[in-house]
């Protein structure tokens, strides 16, 4: 059982070890290179421990600080572990000699810290320990990185201790009604629970993780937050950070309550707590993307479509049926795969060409086309099209809400995707196609230590789409284990029996489709590659001065049509809770007026008070 | 006690009177000077009060002076040594007030509570 | 400029038997030409019939129609559009100004004839021929090119210097097309 | 044996059938503007014309890829749309396989133009990619409801369920509102006139094809040819329950297609934001209500 | 078995040491209450061990109680003397540096009768002591408020005595009340006789005594005077201040609901004051500019909080409430001290001065996020486990009353992490304005660091420590006190 020690130990050393080694950014860089392979290989050596329990000897009212390993958290400590190995390997150049970064890897240990003691938990204390820990480290994660970081983290901060003091109380209500911190325990007596306490006590800890993992209401710090901050921490956090919500969720909603329970929540007929969930991750799933659309920042569009995919996760879980839970969690993984590559493949063009607003790039295909292909493979995976691995999860989602009778659940993820597609298109418009500016020309590809993991976050995109049993033989194992009905998998789809999705069909018959096409394409005369300044533009001469990439307002109809419909509802309401936090607390501030008569008259009111009062109680 | 008028009731709604009339002056006066005039009368009064509480009718002051003099024919003589701290620290609390005032006075220049608002909300 | 026959192989006759019935046009509307096209299209001539259909880009155009007079200016932008033709291409020179200026023979700003700068594979004459005119002027095209005789493309590369020549004179300097000719030349084993 | 007949020979046959409905369509037109029109082999001879192109301009390896991508997409499509007699790509994959499949083509061709760096081409792609928001919704909105009825989400089964009850069984029949629907959707997929607007050839040079000449054109007009017969065959497989024998099918086609192109040839052309404030406005409420009415 | 007297006599003798001999011993007078000091803190632990088996009696001038005066030494009263003397000691270390000039020899004077005062309130056995030793800490704290001389330390030293007065005059009227009633003050046989009064006189006596005690214990409508106190008082003293002062006036409190008055209907009452000063401490402090006003409000709200644990009518209750006492002595004095020297250093109260202090005065920076973090209740910390022990007691209650109470207190947590975050933010802000700012001396942050190891290991000694608070519990709910009268 000394796995889990050794996780959680490695990552404080690695703490330590940067902390003291903060001056010399070399000898950080190859610490921490260092220990997050061992931790990678740790948490995949995890695998036949499942199961077994390790306790800290260490007391807190009356409970064990305890460890143990499902398949769940295995499957989320895998991607914790791989996603931040490959982050790092990626920011060994990319973050040499950038200002305020000496405590990068320090931060990013005390998160995977955080992380890890999260979904290794065993009981209620001990995630909540950890889930404190995690969000003050998402928090100084996110402000290093100049002033905007600072105050959007500062947001962030905000929504954060709000969901741990909502979790505190959860935690601790949970206590006092079951008498014990751990899970098991607590699905034991859940039964024993009256409905309408059930449903209050599951509403805590669903809105809770729900400001996490950025749903729909709760969701407008993620974009500000991900994006000011380093491009690399814009990576690893959209693939993992906000998904530890989603790991709440599902061990809450299906480990801790149980479907059964769940389902007992009934409001009228059909509607009970998943659909009334369902609904608000449809608008997680439509409202984040239409506005990505309007993004001119490629950081930023991510982090919308991040929130938008998170959409997509919940809305498989709240399906309920066990293709819609697989869907759910595949997604999860999916989405870290393709988002990462996305940003990798942003951050490499950032690190040559110092912007990453949309206005300002274009043509970078024929300086960086790694990093192009990186990109495509992204957004093909992103916008769910067949051969990358987003299709394999949302071909289960849509299938789950179509046969589970959920219409409009469904009609929110087509909109969803349509919406993904059209921005998706706009961020590898507008940075990779198109003219070259001049100012662009001396741009080199990035170098090989940033290659590597988008060349390998290519073919595990890639393979899983072609291959999808490959992880989703894990998540049968998962659904298992708590206690939900396997999906019939095969390798590259789903059982023929039962389902119409054979992946390694589909590429196959692709594939051949496109060697149709390259002998119809021989048959023609050979090409003539041309400059892009050999273009047709209604007869005028093209040259560097008037080298014109069509980028600013790219979709201007289309925000025509939606322009009457955004009413900016979110961003009103919290600036009215905000000026009326100001005014209470301005109010309350002048009740110290500074003159002694007044201070004496509060003294005798106070006494006739208590006196009015104390009379009625003894 | 010949009707309402006994010794207690009187000393007890002189001293409730003297407080009141205390806390009035503290409350009202805007003088700095006048509340703590204000304050003495509170604390005279409350001695008072504690003073009532030893008196026995009939009896006498607690001093071995003349011979004969028993033990049982004495007030109670407890609430007299209270009151002599008491006084004592209202004393000492008076004094200090005043040199405090003393020094505001010189640097402010006004003894107006409502002048005097520099630390506020 | 009559260019000997040369012996055309089998797959050469039936692709050029083939490809004549499909010519797209992109014609360069300037001076009172282009008023003659819209007839020749709608109902009363119909140019569909023969596969002839206007196109917009010269990517796309077998036939560039330049309709009028073509001053020094839209002279630059008519060899820009010639160049950035793909390969067998036919230009059609309409109305009296291409062939010998027309009626501004004697103007100091007009080109007086086309096939001084491009290549020209038929003229129409007339000062501004009537549609009945052009239709025959096409289907004259059209059996020239079944007889492989619409070659004049190739000229552009075989005494291209003559044309850079009378372009620079008239443009007082070369202008930039980004069209490495010469290249072009050795794709299509001209010497 | 006949499977690999039909997968080698399926191409082929379609590309002929959807050349020669091309042809029949300039001539349709050319009818109601009382002229004669060009020969039904019209666009077999432009295919061939293209094909046959000396030079052929590429901007670069993305825009050959793209051609690739486009063809090799409609392609895919092809075979997994249920054509009468050939049905075996069908158990792999269902109506959403089919869905996400008919974008490949048009991310493709976005990708390519995008690589030829021409202005008129990108305003072109993004006039393309908001007509596919516009039209797309409401069209997989009626697939949705027919899955839901039947509580199947392959096409194959969809057709079977459709034959079993014989005309009254028609999808356009049992659900009106769901077929009206996504035959407004359907004028928007195949780019007929009145939703034509990422094609304008004065205003923007032919939108995306402004750089493509030769045999990049020669593909993308196969593509065309192939991806207009499978989208149709698409909807007679959802509304006009299926094609029993190819005589059946083809006049089916033929009928759908005259329909879409009469439409085609007398209306005007939307701008983009109406257009989709037209495909928001009109199809995609008649899909809800129709919906609704599956439901309740 | 050393006599707990020692803790009263010892600092009230070097006090008048000092005073009388100050010409002769000019600035050597602070090494001599640094020593009173420690052997404060050798006598109180070594009392720790003996009390918890049974409390110390102590009989003073041989004249038995009821009519003599002794000192009460139990569980509270010895784990309070420990605290009391450690935080005297490592803050009297802090203005060494901290306090300059000549007149020096007044300030420690001064301090020691403050911690006599201390001793005595928290130690006494009889009523009138208890008020007496409590005049002593309000006068030596009003003159240590205006100590710095300027126009805002007068202002504040004459508002907190004023105010003081009246509460000390509702003192002594309870104290009349109660000697009229019962005849006695010797607080163990008072609890016997205290249930014979009729009710009437019973709750006037409790009132009087709550306001009285209440303003020095700055429950909400009472406690004015503290903010301007602790914003205008030299930094040390607002540490000690807001250290034990106000806590100790709140046990007392306590002490004599539970164990004398033993009216525990009136604890509800006394909980929903504490969540109402909780929430106007925080509210208050959210839109301070003044980092010393900011933290004095934090107080008000951090007493608050004690005040609602400790009045849940329960052992787990008081024992938090403990737990949050020490987390809170600890944690806001290193916020104090560390905040003084950013005043000395930059010579502005206003915190959005201070931007980017942090390249500047990285030691005193680092702690402050400590006291800041330990404040909040994050995990590592000390003050997590107070914070979680306080509202296990408070669900352990039960009832929809107790949820709502947690949720405004969670609600409290929440707008005081926001305003705290703020100034975090503007300390380790990047686009520095401060220069020619220099670190804190060594002595002030050896102190602080003192302070900032009770709250980082005290997760390891927490055993002990929820050992020493439960028999406090246990003193208070079982009434032992009243066990041992003679």
């Amino acid at each position: 059982m000394s796995i889990v020690s050794n996780l959680l130990l490695l990552t404080l050393l690695g703490v330590l070890l940067n902390v003291i080694f903060y001056k010399s950014e070399v000898v950080q860089k190859y610490i921490s290179l260092i220990i997050f392979a061992i931790l990678t290989y740790l948490s995949i050596v995890m695998y036949p421990l499942v199961g077994s329990h390790f306790e800290i000897p260490f007391l807190i009212a009356g409970q064990h600080i305890g460890f143990t390993i499902t398949y769940l958290n295995y499957y989320f400590a895998l991607m914790i572990t791989g996603i931040t190995l490959l982050t790092v390997i990626f920011s060994l150049k990319f973050i040499k000699g950038k200002e305020g970064n000496t405590h990068y890897y320090t931060v990013l240990f005390l998160k995977t810290f955080g992380m890890l003691g999260v979904i290794l938990s065993s009981d209620l204390l001990t995630f909540f320990v950890f889930w404190e820990i995690m969000s003050w480290s998402t928090f100084a994660l996110m402000s290093t990185g100049g002033e905007p970081a600072h105050r959007s983290a500062f947001k962030y901060f905000v929504f954060a201790v709000t969901a741990s003091m909502i979790l505190m109380a959860g935690v601790i209500l949970s206590y006092s009604l079951f008498g014990s911190f751990d899970f098991a325990v607590i699905h034991g007596k859940m039964a024993s629970l009256s409905l309408p306490m059930t449903g209050f006590l599951l509403t805590i800890f669903i809105t809770s993780f729900s400001i996490e993992s950025a749903v729909f209401p709760v969701h407008s710090w993620l974009p500000d937050g991900y994006s000011n901050t380093f491009t690399t921490f814009t990576a690893y956090l959209s693939g993992i950070s906000t998904r530890i919500g989603i790991y709440g969720i599902i061990l809450f909603l299906f480990g801790v309550f149980g479907i059964q329970t769940v389902d007992k929540l009934g409001i009228i007929g059909k509607i009970n707590f998943r659909y009334v969930f369902g609904i608000f991750a449809a608008l997680t799933m439509i409202v984040p993307t239409f506005t990505a659309l309007y993004q001119h920042d490629a950081k930023k569009l991510i982090a919308w479509h991040s929130v938008g995919q998170g959409g997509y996760m919940l809305i498989g879980l709240a399906s309920g049926s066990a293709l819609g839970i697989a869907g759910g969690m595949f997604h999860v993984l999916n989405h870290m795969a393709y988002v990462v590559l996305i940003v990798f493949a942003i951050a490499s063009v950032e690190y040559r060409t110092g912007t990453t607003n949309l206005n300002k790039l274009g043509g970078l295909i024929k300086k960086m086309p790694v990093s192009y292909l990186a990109l495509l493979f992204g957004i093909i995976g992103l916008a769910g099209l067949p051969p990358m691995n987003g299709f394999v999860s949302k071909w289960f989602i849509y299938r789950a809400l179509i046969l589970g009778g959920y219409p409009f659940l469904a009609i929110a993820a087509v909109i969803g995707t349509l919406g993904t597609i059209l921005s998706v298109y706009k961020l590898i418009h507008n940075m990779f196609l198109g003219q070259l500016p001049e100012r662009y020309n001396d741009v080199k590809e990035v170098g090989f230590s940033m290659q590597l993991p988008m060349w390998i976050l290519m073919i595990v995109v890639l393979g899983l789409g072609v291959y999808p049993g490959l992880a989703m033989g894990l998540i049968a194992k998962i659904q298992v284990s708590l206690g939900l009905a396997a999906v019939p998998y095969a390798l590259h789809g789903i059982k023929a029996a039962s389902g119409q999705l054979d992946m390694l069909v589909v590429s196959a018959v692709f594939i051949g489709g496109i060697a149709v096409t390259w002998i119809i394409y021989l048959l023609g005369n050979r090409r003539k590659h041309v400059g892009q300044y050999n273009n047709y533009a209604g007869g005028n001469f093209l040259n560097k001065s008037v080298a014109y990439n069509f980028n600013y307002e790219f979709y201007a109809a289309l925000e025509h049509v939606i322009d009457p419909y955004r009413k900016k509802i979110i961003e009103r309401t919290e600036r009215g809770i905000a000026s009326v936090t100001d005014a209470v607390s301005e109010y309350i501030r002048r009740i110290y007026t500074g003159m002694i008569n007044t201070y004496g008259i509060y003294v005798v009111t106070a006494f006739v008070v208590t006196i009015i009062i104390l009379k009625e109680l003894i | 006690m010949n009707g309402i008028l006994s010794v207690s009731t009187v000393l007890n709604t002189a001293s409730a009177g003297l407080i009141v009339l205390g806390l009035y002056i503290v409350f009202t006066q805007k003088n700095l000077i006048k509340m703590v005039i204000g304050l003495d009368l509170a604390d005279t009064g409350v001695n008072v009060l504690l003073v009532s509480t030893g008196y026995i009718k009939g009896n006498t002051a607690p001093i071995f002076s003349k011979a004969g003099l028993q033990v049982s024919q004495m007030v109670d003589p407890v609430p007299q040594a209270l009151v002599l701290t008491s006084i004592v620290i209202g004393f000492g609390v008076s004094a200090l007030a005043l040199a405090l005032i003393i020094r505001l006075y010189q640097k402010t220049g006004t003894l107006d509570t409502s002048k005097i608002r520099g630390l506020k909300w | 400029m009559d260019e000997k026959i040369t012996q055309r192989s089998v797959w050469e006759k039936i692709s050029a038997k083939l490809s004549k019935r499909s010519l797209w046009m992109l014609h360069y509307c300037t001076g009172c030409g282009a008023i003659e096209l819209p007839p020749t299209m709608t109902a009363r001539f119909d140019m569909e019939r023969f596969g002839i259909n206007p196109m917009v880009t010269p990517r796309q155009a077998d036939i560039l129609l330049i309709t009028g007079y073509l001053s020094v200016k839209t002279l630059k932008r008519v060899v820009l559009t010639y160049e950035q033709m793909q390969a067998p291409k036919y230009v059609v020179g309409f109305g009296s100004c291409t062939i010998n200026g027309g009626m501004y023979w004697n103007s100091y700003s007009t080109m007086k004839s086309l096939d001084r700068y491009i290549p020209v594979e038929t003229y129409i004459a007339g000062c501004m021929p009537r549609p009945e005119a052009i239709i025959a002027s096409f289907n004259e095209l059209i059996n020239k090119i079944d007889r492989g005789e619409a070659n004049s493309w190739k000229d552009y590369y075989n005494n291209y210097n003559f044309y850079k020549e009378n372009q620079e004179h008239t443009f007082e300097g070369p202008i930039e097309t980004y069209n490495d000719i010469k290249a072009d030349a050795a794709l299509f084993n001209i010497k | 044996m006949n499977t690999v007949l039909w997968i080698v020979f399926l191409p082929i046959l379609l590309f002929v059938i959807g050349t020669f409905m091309l042809g029949y369509s300039r001539k349709y037109v050319a009818r109601i503007e009382r002229r004669y029109g060009p020969p039904i082999q019209q666009v077999f001879y432009d295919i061939f014309k293209l094909m046959s192109k000396k030079t052929n301009i590429s901007h670069g390896w993305m825009h050959d890829f793209a051609i690739l991508m486009l063809l090799g997409g409609t392609l895919l499509t092809m075979y997994f749309v249920p054509v009468p007699g050939f049905h075996f790509f069908a158990q792999y994959g269902d109506m959403l396989v089919i869905m996400y499949i008919l974008l490949i083509p048009a991310l493709g061709m976005a990708l390519g133009v995008g690589e030829t760096a021409n202005p008129n081409g990108s305003i072109g792609i993004s006039r393309a990619l908001m007509m596919l928001a516009g039209y797309d919704i409401p069209f997989v909105l009626t697939f949705i409801g027919f899955a839901m009825i039947n509580h199947t989400t392959s096409m194959y089964e969809l057709i079977q369920v459709q034959q079993a009850g014989g005309f009254a069984g028609w999808g356009l029949i049992s659900q009106p509102l769901l077929g009206i629907a996504a035959l407004i959707a359907l004028q928007g997929m195949l780019g007929e006139k009145p939703f034509e607007v990422m094609v304008a050839p004065h205003e923007i040079a032919t939108g995306p094809m402004t750089e493509m000449g030769g045999k990049f054109l020669g593909i993308m007009m196969i593509q065309h040819a192939i991806s207009i017969v499978v989208e149709l065959t698409i909807y007679i497989n959802l509304f006009l329950g299926g094609a029993v024998n190819w005589f059946d099918y083809l006049l089916k086609l033929f009928i759908l297609f005259t329909a879409l192109i009469s439409v085609n040839a007398v209306f005007g052309r939307f701008r983009t934001d109406d257009a989709v404030r037209f495909m928001w406005k009109i199809p995609l409420p008649l899909a809800i209500i129709g919906i609704l009415f599956i439901i309740f | 078995m050393v006599n707990p007297i020692l803790l009263i006599i010892i600092p009230l003798g070097t006090a008048f040491l000092i005073s009388t001999l100050a010409s002769a011993l000019k600035n050597t007078t602070k090494y001599l209450a640094l020593l009173a000091l420690l052997a404060n803190v050798w006598i109180s632990i070594s009392l720790l061990p003996e009390v918890l088996q049974r409390p110390i009696n102590v009989i003073i001038a041989g004249v038995k109680p009821p009519v003599g005066i002794n000192l009460f030494v139990g569980p509270l009263g010895a784990v309070f003397s420990v605290i009391i003397s450690i935080a005297g000691v490592l803050i009297l270390l802090y203005s060494f540096k901290y306090i300059e000039g000549e007149q020096q020899h007044k300030y420690y004077t001064l301090f020691l009768l403050l911690i006599t005062g201390s001793h005595g309130m928290i130690l006494t056995g009889d009523v009138f002591n208890l008020f007496v030793f409590f005049e002593i800490l309000a006068i030596s704290s009003y003159i240590l408020v205006g100590y710095a001389g300027d126009k805002n330390g007068f202002e504040a030293a004459v508002k907190y005595l004023i105010l003081g007065s009246i509460g000390s005059i509702f003192i002594l009227v309870a104290i009349a009340l109660i000697y009229e009633g019962t005849g006695t003050l010797n607080m163990a046989d008072l609890a016997g006789k205290f249930s014979t009064l009729d009710p009437a006189r019973r709750l006037m006596i409790l009132v009087f005594f709550i306001t009285g005690m209440g303003v020095e214990a700055a429950v909400f409508p009472l406690n004015s005077w503290l903010p301007d106190a602790h914003s205008s008082a030299p930094s040390s003293i607002s540490a000690v201040l807001s250290g034990f002062v106000i806590e100790i006036a709140l046990v007392v409190i306590i002490k004599f609901v539970y164990t004398i008055f033993a009216m525990t209907e009136v604890l509800g009452f006394l909980a929903v004051a504490g969540v109402i000063t909780l929430l106007v401490g925080e509210f208050a402090a959210f839109r301070q500019s003044n980092i010393k006003r900011v933290l004095a409000y934090s107080s008000i709200g951090q007493i608050g909080l004690i005040l609602f644990a400790m009045s849940l009518n329960s052992k787990a209750g008081i024992n938090a409430g403990m737990m949050q006492i020490i987390n809170h002595t600890a944690s806001k004095s290193i916020l104090f001290l560390t905040a003084g020297y950013m005043i000395v250093k930059t010579g502005s109260y206003q915190f959005s001065d201070y931007r980017g202090i942090a390249k500047k005065m990285p030691v005193s920076s680092f702690f402050f996020v400590l006291g800041v973090l330990s404040l909040l209740g994050v995990p590592p910390f000390f003050g997590f486990f107070s914070k979680l022990n306080i509202i296990i007691a408070a669900l352990h209650a039960g009832g929809a009353f107790y949820i709502t109470m947690v949720f405004l207190v969670l609600l409290g947590t929440i707008i005081e992490s926001i305003y705290f975050l703020k100034i975090l933010q503007v300390f380790y802000a990047r686009d520095t304005a401060i220069l020619d700012v220099k670190e804190a001396p060594f002595l002030p942050l050896l102190s602080i660091a003192l302070f900032s190891l009770v709250i980082l290991l005290g997760f390891l000694f927490l055993p002990q420590i929820t050992s020493y608070t439960g028999n406090i519990a246990s003193e208070l709910v079982t009434k032992l006190q009243m066990a041992q009268v003679f």
